[in-house]
Order: C-alpha cells, then structure tokens, then sequence
C-alpha cells in the first residue's frame, strides 16, 4: 500500500490550494462573469485567506478528523455563496471517513474523497452534467477508485484523479447547466466553463503535487509555492 | 461606474455601522459574526423571523428588520448569501423559545448555507424551519425560480403573523401559502453595473431586458420601440398565465426599482400595470411603488403580484415598524 | 442610456397618473393645468403650502403632499420649473382663506414664475407669499445659491407649523429660520444622465464631482482615491464653516441619494458624516437617509445639516402623512 | 413716419419667430447643454407650438394691446424655466405700452420694446453683460431708439436692432454668467454663447423681416415660411 499520507501533507495540500485559488481569482471571476454574478474568484479568495490563517496554528498534535472538520468549518464562514457549503460540506463528511489518526493509508484517503463527494452531492443535489463542480469532483472519485482497484501507487491514483477532474472541467463546457446561478441562462450556459468545477480542479491539482511527494516535516514556514 | 462598495470587507462593515447610527431606535448591529437585530423588545415564545441576503439588495433585508417584521437579517458580501456562522448567531440571538423561521431566496447559495445552519441548530435543539421564496416566472424550470419580490412580502406576513402570536407551524403555512400566492418578472433597462469588479454591461438605447434577476443575471433582449403597455403586457402576462386568476381577483402589487430607475419611471410603468390589470378585472387591493428590492445602481424594476386573501391581507396591514416600511 | 421619460409631456401626465393610483388615500392629481393636490381634509383658515418643481427630483416634490406638509404641488416637466398658471390653479384649489405660502428654490426659473404667479394672485386678492431656499454653500455668490436638501426640510416645517396654526407671517417666519439655519452641498459620483435628449455624463471611475447641482450641472473634479472621509470632510467643511457651529450643537442631518447611488453607499458615507460631526462635537438629533431629492438616475448625493433649536424640533416631529414621508 | 405696422404683421412675426426656433430646437438645447440644464430648445419648441395654435385663432378682431397679452399668457404657461417668465413679461409690458388699437407707428413701436425689456429686467434683475437673453434685448431696443432718433425709416430701424442683437449674442461668448444656472459654473461659462441671448435674437432677426414687408391680408393660411 506504500507509504501513508499524513496530516503535514494535508497541510501542505491545502496551503498549495489556497495559493493556487488565490493566484487564479480574476480567472474564476472572469468564469463566474460570463454565466453567474461574477463572485467565484472573490468568495474563493476570501475563504483561502481565512484558510491559510488557519493553516498556520497547530497542524503538530491534531488528527485529520480535526483538521479536516475545521478546514470546512473555516471554508463554510468565510467562503460564502453557493460555493462555501459545497466545499464545507465536502470536507466535513470526509473528515467522517476513517483515518490512522495523523495519517491515512492510500485506501483511506481514497474513501475520504468519496465520502467527500457523497455528502457533497447529497447537499447540493446536483447530477453529473448538471455543469457545476460535481463534473470534476465526481469522474476524478472515480477514477481514484479504478487505479486503487488495479492496485496502482498514490501516484498513479491521485495522477487519474487529476487527469479526470481535467477532462470533467473542460466537459462542462459544452453542457447546459441545470444547477446553480448559471441555470438561469438556460442553452446559452454553453460555451462557458464552470467555474465552480475549475476551483475544484484546482483541489486534485494540488493533491496530485503535495500528498504524493514526501516529507516529514509540517513546521509553519514551510508554504507551498 | 465607480463605486466605494469595492472593497467589499471593510465598506460594508461601515454602511452597516451607518444603518445602525442611522435608525438607532429600531436595529442594532453585532459584528464578526455579522448580523443586526431588531430593538424593539419581543413576546418571550414569539417566533422569530431571520432571513439571509447578499448585500446590494438593500433595503432587503436589513430595512425590513424592526417591530412586525424580522427579527433578525444577516447580510453576505455584495451578491452573496451569508454564512451558516451569521444565521446561527442571529438564531442565537432572537430565539424566544418559540422557534425560528428562515426566509430563503431560492438561490443555491441561500438555500444551502439555510440547509447547512438547520442542521446545525437542530444538533443544539433549536427549531428552525425555511421557507423558500421562488416567485421569479422568467425561469422555465420551477424547482429553478429565483426569489424576487416575493421574498420582502414573505418577511411581512411572516413577520405578522408572528407577531400576533402564530405558531412556528402556523408561521410556515401562512408564509408559504403567500409565497405560492406570489408570481414575480423582472425587466431591465439601460445599465447594470456589477461594481465589485468594475464592470458595466451597458445596453443601447433602445434595449430593453426581459426576465433578468437582481444579480445582473442578463434577461432576454428586447427591443424597447414597443412602448410602455407593451412591455407591461410582456411582464404581466406570464404572471397571470402562471397562477389561475378570475374576475374580481384582488391583488398585492409591488413594483421595485432595482436602484438606477427613478421613481417617475415606475410610477409610468405602475399606471400602464393598473391599466392592464383592471382590462383583466383584477383588483389592486394594495400596492407599493419604490425601491424594495434593489440590484446595486441597475436600472430596471420587477413586478410581483400576490394574490391577496383576507388573512394576507389582514397581515399585510398589520402594524410595521422597520426601516423600509412603517406603518 | 434610455430613458422611458425621453417623450416628456405624455410620461409625466402618465407618471402623475400612476402616482395617484398607488396613493390614493393621499394625493388627487389635476390635469391642464398639472397639479396634483392633498386629500386629508384641512381646517379652515389653514394656511396653504404649495411648492413646485422640475420633474425629476422625486419625491420632491408630489412625494410631500399630505397631512402635514404639502397643500399642492406643481410638478414641470423634466428639470424645468412650473408655470404660473400651474402655480395659480393650485392656490385656488388649496387657499382656505388663511393665505398661501410658496417654497421655492432658488433657481431662475423657479423665482421668476412664483413672482408672476404671486403678482396675479394678489390681483385677485389673495395673500401669497414665497421663501427662497438658497442651501448651496458650494455657489460663491451667496444670492446665487441653489436649493438643495433643505427644500425638502422647508416643506415639512412649513407644513407642520401651518397644520398646527400658525399664521400666514408666523409660518413663513419659522420657514425662513429653517432655511437660514441650513447649509447643503452636493457630490456626484459615476454616471450623470440626462435622459431627455439622450446624453449621458460619465466620469472616469476614479473621479467625484464636488458642489454638483441636482440639474446635472457639474461640479469640481476630484480623484476619488482620497477615499470616504477625505470626501465627506470636502462636503462638510464648507457647511460649519458657513455657519457659526459650537460644540453641543444640534443638527437634523439629510443625506439624499441623487437616484443612482445605492442605499449601501449612501450609508457608508453617513457612518463617515456621523463621525466628522463627533469629532466636531455636533449632536445629530434627528437624520433622514435615502433618496429625498434626486436628479434622475445620477450617480451621488447632497448632505444638509440644519441647525436645530425646539421649536425645529417639534415641528420636524409633528404628524406627517405624505407618500414620501410618514410619521 | 412711414406706414403703420398692423396686427397682421405682428401675426406674421410672432409665427415667423416660432418657426425659426422650432427649426433651431436642437442648437438652442445644444448651447443651453454646454452651460445650463439642457433645456432652453425643449422648452421654447414647447412653447412655440402653443403660440401656432394660439395665432390660428381670430387674429380678425382684436387690437394689438389684447393680442400681445394672450402671446404673453400662451409663452407663459407653456415655456416654464427661467425664459417662459421672462419672455411672457416681455409681451405683457410691452402690451401696456400706447397703440393705435390695430396698428402701430414706428415711434409706438420702439416705445413697445422699452416697455417690455424693461418689464423683463424689472423682473428678471439682470444687467447688462450678467450673459442673458438682456445682452442682446437692450443693445437691440437701444440701437432702435437711436435710429428712430436719426429719423429712420421701419426697415432701417428693424435693421440696426437686428445687427445690435446678433453683437449682443455674440458678445455673450466672451463674458462671465452672473445670472441663470450658466452663472453656477463661474468663469467656465466663459467661451459658450448664452441659449437665451440666441433666442432672443431670432426675435429681432424675425421682426426686421416680417414688420417691414407690407400686405394687407392677415388669413390664417398665411404662414411665415
Ligand atoms: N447545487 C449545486 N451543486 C453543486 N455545485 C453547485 C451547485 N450550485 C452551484 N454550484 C457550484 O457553485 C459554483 C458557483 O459558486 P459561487 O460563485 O461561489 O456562488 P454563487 O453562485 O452563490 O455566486 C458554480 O460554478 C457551481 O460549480
Ligand atoms: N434673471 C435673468 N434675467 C434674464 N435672463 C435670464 C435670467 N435667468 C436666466 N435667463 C435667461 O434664460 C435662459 C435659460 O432659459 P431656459 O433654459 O429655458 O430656462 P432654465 O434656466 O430654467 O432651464 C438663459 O440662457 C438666460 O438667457
Ligand atoms: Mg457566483
Ligand atoms: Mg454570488
Ligand atoms: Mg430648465
Ligand atoms: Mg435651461
């Protein structure tokens, strides 16, 4: 099952996504212009901020529940919109799968994704193709899924999520939405990509980069580019 | 357009501080969490009425907050819906042990951040329920239908009813009832101007929007050489195709502006709607004209009919004392 | 920008007429000539009081018609005074024998034809008088200075003195106190439209106008990057300076949006005119914030300080019943 | 003292006037745009098309004195601003002044503009060189009087108002508003020629064509082209 992932990489994870969110706001705005109210950049960059004071405290003693429910906790106040509780949901119910305490094993970390996405869709009620973050966050669940069942490395699986979570991004492109603000706008919908499913590529981007490359230390000064 | 709303954070902190010093006798304002609160002193067991807002709709929700109205409102940053941790505090703060009731527009940010805080005052024994306001006709898909000016009427009957003693239950059907009563559209003219990011969507001249919501969701283009009547035959008629309406019908009207039409132009539009609606045999039996339900320095306005029986009616005319509406 | 107002003479009868069908329990409207009058019944030997305005401006000045401030009001077309014979069909309407008072800004137009109509009123023997609101600390020449905000205040003290008894001399004496003890001044903000013929003023977004008039008619560009309290300490200065202030003073305080400037802003500024007036030891006993006077969809807004003794007070207090304002 | 000049050619000069400012609407709102409120061309249209009806009526009958009164009430009430008073008061006073029922010498007639201009700075309480319809009235009214003095004939008379108004109109670009809305923009006003002195010239420029062409007939489909 190779080496576990633990909670300094999760930190590391969400550090790079918050910089990776923040240096992406004018374009999830620019998205959310062209088929909602032109907020998706703002509401995300006002979270990561408040994310990335978060991230700083003591990431040393507590398991991954904690932290897990506390990133949602932080993503639920600050991030606003539709987006905030989507985002805090996923993380809560994930943060309700099981874990080794400061550590998962590849297993795990895939369940925690699919606990993730359950609750998220549970919240949101949104289908694959109704054109919002579910069309990344559920194909590249799925693809995780498929590589952990032909037995490949964190690697390999966390590098199918990215890949899928891609190809899902870009999908929403040529379908109507049927969810969210960008329902309103009916077949002219299409054309755009979502905004919400690019942040949320952004999270398999980074999960891709920071939970596959090791090492030990989670001191606070160390911040993903 | 230039705009001092563009750092969001800090501005509105301050303009809520201004509401505050502005109508120091009727709210008050609580910070981090945001929230303001009726000062007008409750009935211990008196449900309680919060809703939840964006900014930029003023004077939803804040000015409706006072005696006969709401206890409560937590407004979001400019065009987004407030947080679970504001509506939990203002949950906190007004329950009077009779239970608390949200009013919702029916946007997924709105509805999910309600859901959210729900279950989380539910976890502490608190009953909260929601109501979802969707009166918006424009969107051909009804689970979809955003709420407009529905949502300032729900907050009155709710608001009265709960302050003539109403139960939570009782609450939530009459509010609903109003709310399923309620058919709104909304039609923009000349700019809309979302000002967070500096960006203007300037229609010519001679356009007119059809069916745009008051997030400076675009409507259907129109041309506007149809002329007043026309473009009022085009914003009511889906109304009353939506709901059945018979001779002698009466009628809660309100016409809004959404901030950048002046008061001269609604009342040209309310006359051609009273002309119509008359032709149609439906009675105004009550009516406001004005800024309600704003969207920032658009120009534009909607329409929303409530079908009015003597309950809704009687809670309508129920004493109100808040910023917006008093009387 | 396109304006439903761009056909003048048929808009405004229509506007006349919807305002009337959405108040109707306060306002009737007369046509040819234009004047739209109050309905609550007034006691005999009342002194009347009658203002007439540009359109344009509303509420002002149809919006104070009512128990307790207006008698009548003659609305001209868009930004351009009523004629006599508007002015002298009103008197008849409303004169109860306790003679009539004329407000009237102080704008060419406005003066001139009050003059003539007040020429032909007392041919015919009845006592018409006028005061001249002249609030604008921004025009040099104190004889040339505009009426702002305080125009909307001189109604209602001037309403609240006649419905409480005063004579024709005692109202306009304590209408002329208020109006000496008022200062206003103006600043534009984005966009300045004047619909009628279709030309619209934008300023760049980093730029405000100090000392705009409500007639579009620009005033000193500034760069807006000096940020709230730089601006609304332009915008007070001149008013304490104009007058004698001394800590403890009392003051009613008007922020009037101008009609494109959204509720939020016009509260972020009144947080920043609160605290200037602290720092400066002035008590804001009474305020009123919203769009009270209006030049269309422009951008901006004045600020009135009226300086505020008892008598000041209890009139502003008084009952009032009018669309615009009810207490 | 020449021919005496008949209510038939006041007729003549009154729809004459009216028809050149319904053709300058556009200039006269242009000129009031760059210093006033972007009105005086609406207002004037306004009250000129009431003034056309007005002369279709029984111009037959009535002397001079009842004629210019009910052209005074007609500008009145339907001009509104700042000029309607003032041209209103103009025909008002100038109706006072002596006639000879339904005609006027040259003499009567100067003595008709004194009147009226200086009913119209009684109550307008402008000076000369304070940029108003008063710069091009009295060096008009003044020029007048000065040619009747030197014996003159109507069409000479007419002529050299005509010319003292148009250098009255023009002086107007050079100097600083002191009254209407232009004075608001202090010495900014400078440069732009004053709406209401232009108006008023084309009274001028109109009566020294219409008062000096004789015909007896005064039909009501007579229309000054
Ligand atoms: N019901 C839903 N389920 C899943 N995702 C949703 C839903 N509604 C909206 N979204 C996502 O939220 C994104 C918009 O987020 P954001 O702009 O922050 O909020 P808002 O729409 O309230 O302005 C959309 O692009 C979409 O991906
Ligand atoms: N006090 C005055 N005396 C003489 N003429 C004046 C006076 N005030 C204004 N005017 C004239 O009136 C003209 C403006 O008329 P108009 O635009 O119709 O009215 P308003 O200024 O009310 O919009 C000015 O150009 C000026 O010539
Ligand atoms: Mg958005
Ligand atoms: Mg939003
Ligand atoms: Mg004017
Ligand atoms: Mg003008």
């Amino acid at each position: 099952m190779g080496r576990e992932i633990t909670i300094f990489q999760f930190r590391r994870w969400l550090l790079a996504y918050a910089a990776r969110i923040i240096e992406n706001e004018s374009h999830l705005t620019e998205l959310d212009t062209a088929i909602g109210d032109a907020d998706h950049g703002v509401n995300m960059r006002r979270g990561m901020e408040k994310l990335q004071e978060r991230l700083q405290e003591d990431a040393q003693t507590e398991d991954i529940g904690t932290f897990l429910r506390s990133v949602a906790m932080t993503l639920i106040s600050a991030v606003g919109g539709a987006a905030g509780p989507l985002y805090g949901t996923f993380f809560l119910r994930a943060a309700t799968s099981p874990t080794n305490g400061r550590s998962v094993d590849l297993i795990q970390l895939t369940q925690m994704f699919r606990y993730g996405l359950d609750g998220l869709q549970q919240r949101g009620k949104a289908q694959a193709d109704d054109k919002t973050m579910i069309d990344t966050i559920q194909p590249a669940v799925e693809a995780m899924e498929a590589a952990l069942a032909a037995r490949q490395s964190a690697a390999v699986v966390l590098a199918a999520a990215r890949q899928a979570a891609h190809l899902g991004m870009k999908h929403t492109i040529e379908i109507e939405a049927k969810k969210g603000r960008a329902s309103y706008l009916g077949p002219h919908s299409i054309g755009h990509q979502d905004p919400g499913a690019t942040s949320a590529y952004f999270l398999f981007e980074t999960a891709a980069e920071a939970l596959t490359t090791f090492n030990s230390s989670g001191n606070s000064s160390e911040r993903a580019a | 357009m230039h705009s001092f709303m563009n750092t969001p954070g800090s501005a509105i902190t301050q303009s809520l501080r201004g509401m505050a010093l502005c109508h120091p006798d009727i709210i008050q304002v609580h910070f981090d969490p945001d929230f303001v609160e009726r000062v007008a002193p409750t009935q211990a067991g008196k449900v309680a009425i919060v809703s939840g807002s964006g900014s930029g709709h003023e004077p939803l929700p804040i000015g409706y907050v006072g005696f006969g109205m709401l206890d409560a409102a937590c407004p979001g940053p400019i065009f987004t819906s407030p947080s679970p941790i504001q509506l939990l505090a203002a949950v906190h703060s007004v329950d009077q042990g009779g239970g608390v009731l949200f009013v919702v527009k029916n946007y997924s940010g709105g509805v999910l951040n309600a859901e959210l805080t729900i279950e989380m005052a539910l976890q502490e024994g608190i009953d909260v329920r929601s109501v979802l306001v969707n009166d918006d006709v424009s969107i051909p898909i009804v689970a979809n239908r955003r709420g407009l000016g529905a949502a300032a009427l729900a907050c009155k009957i709710a608001g009265a009813a709960a302050e003539s003693g109403y139960s939570l239950d009782a609450v939530v059907d009459v509010t609903r009832r109003a709310i399923a009563a309620s058919r709104s559209m909304g039609v923009g003219t000349n700019v809309n101007t979302l000002p967070r990011n500096g960006r203007g969507v300037n229609l010519a001249d001679d356009t007119i929007e059809l069916g745009v919501g008051i997030h400076g969701e675009p409507g259907e283009v129109r041309s506007v050489h149809q002329g007043v009547p026309e473009i009022v035959g085009m914003l009511i008629q889906p109304i009353l195709d939506d709901l059945p309406y018979a001779a002698d019908d009466r009628v809660l009207l309100l016409v809004s502006g959404m901030g950048g039409t002046p008061p001269l132009e609604l009342y040209l539009f309310s006359e051609a709607i009273h002309e119509l609606l008359s032709a149609h045999q439906i009675r105004v039996e009550r009516q406001l004209v004005g800024n309600y339900l704003t969207s920032l320095g658009r120009g534009g306005y909607t329409t929303t009919l409530m079908k009015l029986d003597n309950e809704l009616r009687d809670l309508w005319d129920a004493p109100v004392h808040t910023p917006a509406l008093h009387w």
